[in-house]
Parts: structure tokens; C-alpha cells; sequence
């Protein structure tokens, strides 16, 4: 059995199915007691107290140092960080400490911490609050990170990631938080590092994820009929589901690549490095990646668009490596 | 305070309230996007405080409103093109809802969207000054939960033992969003910091604009002498919604209508000068009229503006 | 405090002093590499506070040499295989120099390379401590130059309105690296900003092992019993330089060697107990030669250890 | 004319000469005074004063914070983070205040700020001590960054980052600081984003930076008869010379990036994405990146050695992608 229901009440059904199950679970943040700026705590401090769901000052070093310090000793901590943006301000905590604090203490703790940070544009939230920073984990061993693109993708993701003995950063994406979707019944879980096929198809192997997945189907939609997409959702980036994409890349030979983030020092040019790498000679034509251009994301959601990533911009890149390409209208 | 100084910070006061309702109607009229932080109940800080400042000074504002700027003298209608995304704003089209807006030439140094950063800018901005030997002082603005970053503590220590000429400026209104004051800081005063960092700390009622005036008088002054920082704490009130939209169910009706009602700075100024102004109500009157063709002058022109091209969002990436 | 204590405290200092001069004989003979940072002068404190600790609490050291972990009880020749970078250290090899060594069943929870990373890290645990409703104090040892990251802003508000059972021990050695105190910090003392936080601030004279017991004693009372955090200020002096090789040509020859003459631990705490100890030259020259031969031996069986595989660069990336 | 010099006293003369030129022109860090931790600073708070040449609490949110104030408001500050690792503390005013400051204010300031922070491994600083971050910065639209790998080049990349009216991150190398070269006499710059080829030849490219440019040349000597190496320093990574390893590309055919980051998320992938988009018809065999290993640095020096990349490493990597390998003897 499966219900329909939104990407933002698949999370707080994965918060409170966690906290209820495990005592040592809770969950802090700016704003969490009253449910948080995204409402993902909504009710959960009435069910399970201030003790376990609680407020933060506005201090985002503390939130993810403090989170460190509880897993280190015994809890598993979830902690909200308001924007994605803000991972930089927690930078040394997430990229130095959460990810580190095992391997450089040989082993004797693990960190089994779940850091929230909602990314993306959403129109007119301006360059500190719109953006998807997860290349700047790819170089971060000891973190997981995860996009979810689905209700059942964040339900089942982040209920693995409490569970999961490592730090897992988890960035939902603020312009998915109503979607709807159907999600399983029951303990739903979706292992970390495996990929989804979201739509198998035969000409192009469309890598995307999080809010590229839905513009990805809309993308393979609308041109049903002329190309084959496949879809390929590797729900975040660290660990990294190659497998998968090399497996869809053999089968297609043409590899679009579509993530928010900038294309330039953006994630996707980890995964174009490595099809390069391992896949070449089944490489009917270069990878394309789309993504975000190489500037700060302007505050005016009127400009904001043209920065964003669309599905026509898929489309004119998976057209482009098909050799269908008319005339595409490229950004710059 | 002399009657012609009360005037004018009820005049300013006014024009910062009615500037915001006009940005209201805008917003109703679905031509702003993104998000505004109403100013409304901290007018009479940040127009006190800014009437303190001398021409050269530097001002790093937060974002509760818009105040600062008008205040501070920017043209009204530049701050509405800022919001209505238009070439003619400050920021040529790219800022829009909780703006970057920047004004160099009265020395608006901008804001940091992630709350606390600017206390830092400050701080260099208090040092270019000192190398220059620019007699400049600096108004950093700032809620009370954002005291609560380490950016406070990083930039306080260093305006304490440098001397700098900073004047810490805290707009305690007891909100941070939904978070109330007393559940996010461990004392019951901002103001108390202050000896940690060797300043003064001052308690100031911010809904008494002129006494906010004249605490951050004080603390010009003896930034400009060579006395250095000050932290001044200004008790305010938050009328509306953290943002527009913001319900603010977590907050107590009760008190939030006798905030509104007892604690408004409009009314508290107008009341003192009725008090002490002759012919009082005629200028009152007067100033009222006055703000109110301003500001309708201001949202016509601003209207009439033009929205950027596509390119624009290449522009200014590197000098 | 009793004989048997001051004795037992004595024992400690000298064990941490002996423990690194061991270490130091091995840096010579070229089996150390990386950096170590000389605890000699600032024993007293860290031997002094760890005593007061109850088996169960967690601690947070500094990197101010290694007295906090041989203090606490860790295995000697576990410390000495950490910076042998052998399989027998508590890093199992992969640390050496400025370690991060730890030792769970102790408590110990390990240290954050980039100074200040630990202060949100302790309250953390404590958090923890609380949700599992486990009676835990932490102590989180740091230097007076450390005070001034933002994280301890953070941190010290959070332990302070959350009212958690942590003690801040601040070993002020007046320096960091070669700035001073005096012109890095805006206050003349930390322990004046423990009221911007809600907590008492103590100052005590790190050189008197006894006194830094008897203040970390009752901080950690009050701590347990829900009275929340405490600010320590131990006054104490760094004998060496900053690491080994530093010449610390930025200091003051004869201040340093009056310090070196007058404040030294290990003779502060030998001249208490010729004082008030019978027996004393007895007891002194025993504990001297007993620690002697443990530190010895502790050096031996480090020696004996073996150098990690290739393959163990692999290991603990991910639980 | 020129002169040998170390790299370290080419960092000193740069901002000697900078502060000696321009009175708008600062140096503020931890231990500044007295030379600061590296020497860089050596002898120039007695030359300049304690006002231009200063030290700094331990507070690096302060060290690149105020440098962004300062430098939107008339002077040119020169910061210094002891570590490079240390960017992650400052991250948010690096990555979102100095690189981003004049985009979202629409153009009204430009911020001529330096951050000085040396990277790399020197054996036995450990996890947070020896790390190369370029990667990181990638995707910070606003800021360049660059990596010194000769004397020359400190001197006069340094020189010119200083006058350059916009954010600047340069990484001196910890492991060059003592190595001597020729430097030009006089007002010695160097352009930003020029890439210089280092050592020109025919069979291979190798596209390295920093401290692995000397180890890409003592490669070249040791394949020199076998394979014919052509070395490419970008110098940095923003702005990156595309051109210039294009060039040598299209020419060579085959490619191996080497740099001291990891290779996962390194900031070699996205050198290979887009040699692999752009020039996919020249290369006769797939890119090959050199760089760390996936895990966080040992602190054991003993171990570090093998964790970050060797001449061997490179040699094996050209023997790989010019078919000459016999059976290269590789990590992991
Ligand atoms: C570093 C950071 N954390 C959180 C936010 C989200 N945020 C924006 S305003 C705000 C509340 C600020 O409270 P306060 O400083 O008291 O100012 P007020 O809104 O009351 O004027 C929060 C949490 C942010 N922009 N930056
Ligand atoms: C965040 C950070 N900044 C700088 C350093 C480099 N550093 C290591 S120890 C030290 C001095 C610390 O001074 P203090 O806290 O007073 O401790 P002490 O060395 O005097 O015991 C510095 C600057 C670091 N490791 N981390
Ligand atoms: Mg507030
Ligand atoms: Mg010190």
C-alpha cells in the first residue's frame, strides 16, 4: 500500500517515525520548536517534547558542532540548518569535524549525525539563500550527502540516514516541498548510494537529481516520440552510485548531465570526469552538463530565472548530443 | 532635544512607515517578489540613531524593514526600484524582496543575507578608516538573535581591544522569528556583553526615538574621539510578521495588541510633541502631508521604471 | 585538601612533566615527526582540574602538551605510541605530532585541529549526557587565545541558557603563539566575560594545583547538580616555546625566567608539601622515583610497538 | 637580471614592495608582528608600522570578514589564515561575503582583497592542517584563486593579486616555502589567469599546479628518452587557462591533471570535463587525474607519504595513457 502525500510531510513522517522508534534520536534547529521556517517540525515538539525537539539560538556553528559532540556520545542528532547556504558558515564543523572526527581519532567513534539543510531556488531568496552546494562535499570523506527528488526518496533516505552510523548531510530542495508523490506504507527505508532509474529509455542517459529530476521527466515527456531519455537519479552524491550510470551510459552512449548548481566547479564535473574515464569508448558524444551559470544567483526572482536550469535547457542539451540539434538557443 | 530635531525625527519616522505601506500595496498589486521583513515597531531606533550619524559615517543595516536607508536619506524611490527589481534601484535590477541594497555615497555599505556577517565588515570597515585617517565612525545594526553568531563575538573583541570607532547598534524587539529572546540568550540583556569586549553597554527604549538619538550621540562622539566602541541595546517591538505572510501564531495576541497600541513610536513621538510643541497638531498635520505626496511621488517614479535585460545577470561578477 | 591529595597531585604533575621530557628524548632521536607543544609550566592546572573529575565525565583537551590525557589516566605508553604513530596508540597509527588521540572508556573524547572546534563539540555532550539522562560533567580545557573564536560565543551562550553541566577551563598563558594577551584579547581577564553568559567566572592562580582542584571541585558540583556551566581562568605560564623549535625570540628573557624560577608547578606543589607533609622529603623522593621508572618503562613498551601497514590509510573513513 | 630567492622571501619581497608602493595597502593575521607562523611577514612590521602590519586574535571569521570590509571601503588588505585548511572556518565571508559582495549589491563595490593561505601537506600536520582546497572554490563566482609553484611566480602573481581589484585566494604551497628560483628584478608581475607551460613536449600533457608542478618536471626528466613530456601550469584555478591546456592537448592527445587534492571531487574534474567536452576528437586516450587519496590525512607522517601523490604517481599515470604501462603498480 502507498498514500499520496507531500515531499515536505514525507519529511516530518521520517522525523517522527525516527523520534518514536528511538529514543536517543532528536532534533534541533532555529525555529524547530514552533516547526521550523519550512514547517518540518510541525507537531513533532508537542509529541516528543522540548528535551527532544527543541530551539537553537541563531548560532550554525554550534548546531552542527553540538551535533558532533551528541554523536560522538550516545545520541543520534538531526540539526537544521535554515538554508543550505549556511553549510558555509558550519563549514569546518561539517567538512572538518563531523566528516573527520573518526578517521582522525582512529576509529574509536562514529558520528551518526543527520544535518537538514534545505537548497535551491526558489525565486527570490537571493545568492545566500538559493543555492545547491553539494560539490563542495564531494571532496569530503567520512559525509554522506543526499538530494532527495521524491516523497518516497526523502522519506526512506532520511530515515536511513538516522539510522546510518556516519554523518549524512541531507539537502531537500525547497522548491520539492509540495510536491506530491506516493510513498509505501510501513518502514519505508531506501538504502544510501544507490541510485534510481526514474524512467528507463534508450537514446540518452540523463543524469539528475534532486529538483532536476522532475524537469528531467518533463524533459523526457516532451520529447517522447524523438529521443529516448533515460533517467537516472543517484539521490546525492556521496557515496556515489556509478555503477548505476555507467550501466545506462553503455546502454545509450550519450550523457547529459542536469544539476542546479553551477556547471562550472559544480558536482556533475566529478561524475563527466569519471564516465569519461571508464566509459569512453562507449561515448557516442560528449557529455553535456547543465546546470546553473558561473555567477551569484541574483536576489530579483525576475533575473533568477534565467539562471536556474529549465527543462528546455535539457532538452536543447540532450537534443545537442544527439545530433538533433537544430539551432539550440544556448545561455552563454 | 530642540522642537525642530523632534519634528524631524517624527517626520522620519513617518516617512519610514508610510514608505513600507506603500511597499505593501506594491506587494499587493503582486510586483514585488521575494520576501520583505516588515520594519513596522522599530521605526524610532533606526531613525533616532541614523539622525545621529555624520554625513561621512558608515552604516551597515539589518534587515528589518527599510528604515535605514531612508533614514539614512537614500531616494525612496531607489529603495522601491530595489524592490521592484528595476534598473533605476540601487543594485541595477539584481536585488529584490530582503535586498542587497548599497548606497556608497552616504556610506550604505550593504548587507549580509546570512545574519552576523556583517559585524566583521564592520570592524574592517572601521580599520580602512583608521588607515586612511578618515575620521569616520561605523552603525552596525543588528536583531537580538543575531547577537547570537560568533561573528558577534569575533568583531566585538577585536573593536574592544583596537578601539575602534563602532557603534553596535541592537535592535532587541525579544524576536528571533519564532524564538523568543529569553529562550536563545543566556542573560537577560544584550547591553550586558558589553564589558566582555572592555565598551559601555547602554539600554535605550527604542520606542523613544529621541532617546535613541541621543544614547547613540554619545556613543559617536566618543567613537569619533578615540574612545572607542559602544554597545548600545534599544528595547523594541516587532508589529508584524517576521515576514510578510508570517502569521506569527506563536506569539500572544494580547501582548502583541498592546504592543501596537501602547508602544507604537508614531504615536509616542506625536505624543511628545503635542506635549511640547506649540501649534503642534498643524505640524503634525503638515509633516503628514508632506511624507505622504513623497512617498506616493516616490512608488509613481519607481513604477515608471524599466526591468533589466537578460545580460544583466552577467554584469559585475569581477571588477 | 589532605596529604594523601596534595601528594596524589604532585604525583600527577611530575608524571606529566617526566611523561614529556620521555617524549622529548624520543623527538630527539628523530622518531617523532610533527609538532608537539610543550605543557611544561601549565601541569598544575591540568593535573589540578582532571582530579576533580568524576569517572564518568568527558573531557575536551587542548593542545597544550599531554598532561590532560596522563591526567586523566590514559595508559602512558598508549600516548607514547600515538606519537610513534604506532598501531598500539589509541589512533591505532594514523595520528602523530599534534595528535588526536582519545580514549572512550575515559571519556576522553578527542580534540578539533582547527582551535575552538571543540567548544561546540562539548556541548554536544553535554546535550547528549542529558537526553540519555546520564549525571555528566564536561571540561573543556582551552587556550586564552582560542577564547576568541566566535565558537566559544556560541557555545558559552548555549551551555549558559540551556543551563548544561559543562566547566569552560581556560589555561591563560598570556600567550598565543607570539601574541600577547594582553593585545589580542579586549578584557584583561576571560573570566570577565563568563557573566555575558549567565555563569560565574572564576579566576584562580594555575600554578597552585590545589586551588585549581578546589575551583574545578565546585564548578563541577554545581554543574552536576544542575547549576549549569562554570568559566575557569587559570593564570599560568608556558615554559617553552609554542612547539618544539620555537625559540620564542618575541619574549622577554628575564620574564621567562623568572617564571621559569618562581611559578613552576612541580616546585610550588613539592614546597606546599615540605610544608604541611611529614615525611615529606620521603614521600617526594619516592613518588619522584617511582613515576621515573613508570615513564621509563611506558617509553619501553612504546618502543617495542609496530608501524602501521600501507592499508591502514583505509581504514575508519566510514562506520 | 634576475636573482635566486626562495619562494618564501618572493612572498615577503611581493608584499614588501606592495606595501612600499601603495600606502592603501595592509597585512593583518595571527602572528603578523612578529613575521607570522611561516615568516612571510618577516621584518615588515618594523619597516611598516604596527598600523599597516598587524596581528589578529585567533579569529578568522574576524581575518577574512574585516578584509571584505576594508577593501569595499578604499584600502587593499592583505589577510593571512595560518592554514589553508582554515577557509572552512571562513567560509561564509570568503565564499558568500568577498567573492559575492559587489555581484549582489549591484556593482557598487569592488574588493580588492588578498587572502593568503598556505595549503598542502609538509608531514605530520595532520587532517586539518594540510589539506589543498582549491576545489572548494570552484564555484565561487566573484573570487580567483591561485597556486604559486615557483619563486617568480609567488612574487609576481601575489603582486598583481594585490593591485587586482578583485578578490583574490592564493595558496602558497607549505612544501615550496624553502625551494629557490630565478626572479625577474623590478616590478615583477605575473597576469592572473595565464597558464605557463613549464616544460614543452610532444607525447603527453600533464596539466599540474603547486607543488606538483616540480614533481610533473622531475617526471618529465625521468621519462625523458621514453616519453616527451609537456607540463602546463594553470597557476590556479580561477581564472582557469582553458586555452592553454586545449592547446597543448590538441597537440599531445593525452592528458594526465595532477594535483595534491583528492582526486574525488578534486578540483581536476572539472579540467577534464571540459577537455573532454571540448576537445573529445583530440584525445587518444582517456584523462587520467593524479591526486590524494579519498580519505582524510593521516597525521602520522609516516603514512601521510602515501596519501598524497608522488613523482611515481604521475610517471605511472603518462605510461597509462600513452599504452606504455607495463603494469603500473597503482594505489587503490
Ligand atoms: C546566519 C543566518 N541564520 C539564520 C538566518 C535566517 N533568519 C533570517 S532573519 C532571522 C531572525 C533574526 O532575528 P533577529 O536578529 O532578532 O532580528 P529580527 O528579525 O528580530 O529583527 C533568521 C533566523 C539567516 N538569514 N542567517
Ligand atoms: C582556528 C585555528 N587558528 C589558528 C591555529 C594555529 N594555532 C595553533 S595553536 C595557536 C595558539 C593558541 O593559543 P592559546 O589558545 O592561547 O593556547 P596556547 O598555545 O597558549 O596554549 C595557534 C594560533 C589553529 N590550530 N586553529
Ligand atoms: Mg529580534
Ligand atoms: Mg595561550
Amino acid at each position: 500500500m502507498a498514500r499520496a502525500i507531500t515531499y515536505s510531510e514525507a519529511l516530518t513522517e521520517a522525523l517522527a517515525e525516527e523520534l518514536d522508534r528511538d529514543p536517543t534520536v532528536f532534533f534541533m534547529g532555529e525555529d524547530i520548536g514552533y516547526g521550523g521556517v519550512f514547517g518540518f517540525a510541525h507537531g513533532l515538539q508537542k509529541r516528543f517534547g522540548a528535551e527532544r525537539v527543541f530551539n537553537t539560538p541563531i548560532s550554525e556553528t554550534l548546531i552542527v558542532g553540538a551535533g558532533v559532540g551528541a554523536a560522538i556520545t550516545g545520541t543520534r542528532p538531526v540539526v537544521e540548518l535554515q538554508f543550505a547556504d549556511f553549510v558555509a558558515i558550519a563549514m569546518d564543523e561539517i567538512y572538518n569535524k563531523a566528516a573527520k572526527w573518526r578517521y582522525m581519532h582512529g576509529g574509536q567513534f562514529s558520528v551518526p549525525l543527520v544535518i537538514l539543510a534545505p537548497e535551491g531556488a526558489i525565486g527570490g531568496a537571493g545568492p545566500e539563500h538559493s543555492q545547491c552546494p553539494e560539490a563542495l562535499f564531494w571532496s569530503a570523506p567520512g559525509l554522506y550527502v543526499l538530494t532527495p527528488s521524491s516523497p518516497a526518496d526523502m522519506k526512506g533516505l532520511l530515515k536511513s540516514a538516522i539510522r546510518d552510523p556516519n554523518p549524512v548531510l541531507i539537502m531537500p530542495h525547497k522548491a520539492l516541498l509540495n510536491t506530491s508523490g506516493e510513498v509505501p506504507d510501513g518502514d519505508h527505508l531506501v538504502p544510501l548510494g544507490q541510485a534510481a532509474v526514474c524512467r528507463a529509455g534508450s537514446d540518452v542517459t540523463v543524469v539528475a537529481w534532486s529538483a532536476m529530476v522532475p524537469k528531467a521527466l518533463e524533459a523526457a515527456r516532451q520529447l517522447k516520440g524523438e529521443i529516448d531519455l533515460e533517467v537516472v537519479d543517484p539521490r546525492g552524491i556521496r557515496p556515489f552510485d556509478f555503477e548505476a550510470v555507467l550501466t545506462s551510459v553503455r546502454k545509450t552512449g550519450r550523457l547529459v548531465i542536469a544539476h542546479e548548481a553551477s556547471v562550472v566547479g559544480g558536482p556533475g564535473a566529478e561524475v563527466a570526469a569519471v564516465v569519461a574515464e571508464k566509459a569512453i569508448l562507449h561515448l557516442e558524444a560528449p557529455i553535456r552538463r547543465i546546470g546553473a551559470a558561473d555567477i551569484p544567483i541574483p536576489q530579483s526572482s525576475f533575473l533568477e530565472r534565467w539562471v536556474i536550469p529549465q527543462v528546455d535547457d535539457i532538452i536543447n542539451a540532450v537534443r545537442e548530443t544527439s545530433g538533433k540539434a537544430v539551432s539550440a538557443a544556448k545561455l552563454a | 532635544m530642540n522642537e525642530r530635531q523632534l519634528l524631524g525625527l517624527y517626520e522620519g519616522i513617518l516617512r519610514c512607515m508610510l514608505w513600507e505601506q506603500g511597499l505593501m500595496s506594491m506587494q499587493a498589486e503582486g510586483r514585488i517578489s521575494g520576501f520583505y521583513h516588515s520594519g513596522r515597531g522599530q521605526e524610532g531606533v533606526q531613525v533616532g540613531a541614523i539622525a545621529a550619524m555624520a554625513p561621512q559615517d558608515y552604516l551597515l543595516y539589518a534587515h528589518r524593514g527599510c528604515g535605514y536607508m531612508i533614514a539614512r536619506g537614500m531616494p525612496m524611490e531607489v529603495v522601491y526600484s530595489d524592490f521592484l527589481g528595476m534598473m533605476e534601484g540601487s543594485t541595477r535590477g539584481i536585488g529584490a524582496g530582503i535586498v542587497h541594497i548599497a548606497w556608497p555615497s552616504l556610506g550604505i555599505l550593504g548587507q549580509s543575507g546570512t545574519l552576523g556577517g556583517s559585524f566583521t565588515i564592520a570592524v574592517g570597515a572601521a580599520l580602512s578608516a583608521r588607515i586612511r585617517k578618515e575620521n569616520k565612525v561605523v552603525v552596525c545594526f543588528f536583531g537580538d538573535g543575531t547577537a547570537n553568531r560568533g561573528t558577534f563575538h569575533e568583531a566585538a573583541n577585536a573593536a574592544g581591544v583596537w578601539k575602534l570607532p563602532i557603534v553596535w547598534l541592537c535592535e532587541n524587539n525579544g524576536w528571533a522569528v519564532s524564538t523568543t529572546f529569553k529562550e536563545s540568550c543566556a542573560v537577560s540583556s544584550i547591553a550586558e556583553r558589553a564589558a566582555g569586549y572592555g565598551m559601555p553597554g547602554v539600554v535605550v527604549d527604542g520606542q523613544d526615538s529621541a532617546a535613541v538619538h541621543e544614547a547613540t550621540r554619545v556613543a559617536i562622539e566618543r567613537a569619533r574621539s578615540g574612545g572607542g566602541p559602544t554597545l548600545i541595546e534599544a528595547l523594541t517591538c516587532r508589529f508584524r510578521g517576521h515576514y510578510e505572510g508570517d502569521a506569527q501564531e506563536y506569539r500572544d495576541r494580547g501582548e502583541l495588541d498592546r504592543q501596537r497600541k501602547d508602544r507604537d513610536p508614531v504615536e509616542i513621538m506625536a505624543a511628545r510633541i503635542r506635549s511640547s510643541v506649540p501649534n503642534a497638531e498643524k505640524e503634525l498635520e503638515a509633516i503628514s502631508e508632506r511624507v505622504k505626496s513623497e512617498v506616493a511621488g516616490a512608488a509613481e517614479k519607481a513604477k515608471s521604471g524599466t526591468m533589466p535585460p537578460r545580460s544583466r545577470i552577467y554584469d559585475y561578477v569581477y571588477a
